[in-house]
């Protein structure tokens, strides 16, 4: 399993904090962007929301690129540029 | 060197926060940066929430800090960022740095701030007469990473 | 736009400048930058005496001051400068700028810095166990103007 | 009349902190270099000191070139590099 969380306005567009994924769902060897390719597939706003080209990746709370390896058990988060400061 | 980093939804007192920079004593420069809620041009801003990710943000915030004592010769790095709603002209973040040089303390500061906000995963949104929005990232601040290149 | 500067021998509050300096109300930034007696490596140091040029001073901090203001948009630029007999941690120099935004006020905190150090008629003697002699101007102050140039 | 300002180690090195000094001792047109050169005559270790290559010169309180004009009533000021801050 693996843990996928959201936030802010992708947070509020998915109408969810968080999701689950089951790592069958994923190919061998799996990466950051086949948890998102996975996602995509839930549903057409899904779809369009994890397309965004700006979305930023985080695996096990460091920012990523998408080819990033992950694996069962990994915390994995997407999320729009940050804007705090 | 000290490193201190904390986000919290409390408000902060830069007088305090002085106070413990200023007290190391091979220190001769102290630099701080506070940032604040402004009014919108138009006046109309309500409230601002900011939303965080727990656990990734002190790690990401901790990191800024390593790395600026990585790049320059200083004696304490203080950052604090807060969290949930907040007015106009409130406190949001405070970056202090002490260092035994003010060229050191100053580049080291902007350093923190313009990593934070490139990096740090925070977001707010904004409340005003014309109902709430999130903030939208700037250019200028992705832009302002590249001197430290 | 407010300027002020001051020259005197009785300490300041950061705390208070950086209460004034964030009450304006478009201003989301605020740097501040404290200069504080360092101890001498060796440890020696008693105190240090800074001599200025009375009458000159206010205005030198005054231009430079305009100066910043005319290269940034900026809502307040504060300068402070002690002079008389200083002990090891005193503060000797405050500077503080708002600004809407933080590259202003970090640009222009440190070029009234760098201009001051090279500019304002101050001069530091220091006693120490070695008997008292006037602190040398430095190259890397005056190689600091360069970038503003 | 002009009034001759000295500061920090140069006033400790001349032993006074101030000279006027008579315009009829000065060229025409004189500059802040000729008022130099006038209180240069006045002793060895004055020469010694105020041929010094890193003096500071302000006219009116305000930093000069040495080619600067001066004139009667002027308040002129010759320094070390400044050491504030």
């Amino acid at each position: 399993m693996i843990t996928v969380l959201f936030f802010a306005a992708l947070r509020e567009r998915l109408q969810t904090p968080m999701q689950q994924l089951d790592s069958s769902r994923l190919p061998a060897d799996p990466t950051a962007a086949s948890v998102l390719s996975a996602l995509q597939q839930e549903s057409d706003s899904w779809r369009q929301e994890l397309s965004r080209q700006d979305l930023l990746c985080a695996v096990n709370q460091q920012l990523c690129p998408l080819h990033t390896r992950v694996q069962p058990g990994d915390e994995l988060a997407f999320f729009p540029p940050v804007t705090g400061g | 060197m000290s490193i201190s980093v904390q986000v919290q939804t409390a408000d902060f007192s830069v007088a305090d926060e002085y106070q413990q920079l200023s007290r190391h004593s091979h220190c001769g420069a102290v630099v701080t940066f506070c940032g604040l809620v402004r009014e919108l041009s138009n006046g109309n801003l309500h409230s601002m929430t900011l939303e965080h990710y727990p656990g990734m943000t002190e790690q990401a915030l901790q990191a800024i800090a390593e790395q600026a004592q990585q790049r320059w010769q200083l004696g304490a790095v203080r950052i604090i960022h807060r969290i949930g709603t907040l007015t106009p002209n409130e406190q949001i973040v405070f970056v202090g740095v002490a260092s035994a040089h003010r060229a050191a303390a100053f580049a080291a500061a902007q350093f923190v701030m313009d990593y934070l906000k490139n990096r740090a995963p925070f977001w707010k949104k904004e409340h005003s007469n014309h109902g709430e929005h999130w903030v939208q990232a700037k250019a200028t601040d992705q832009q302002a990473l590249q001197r430290w290149e």
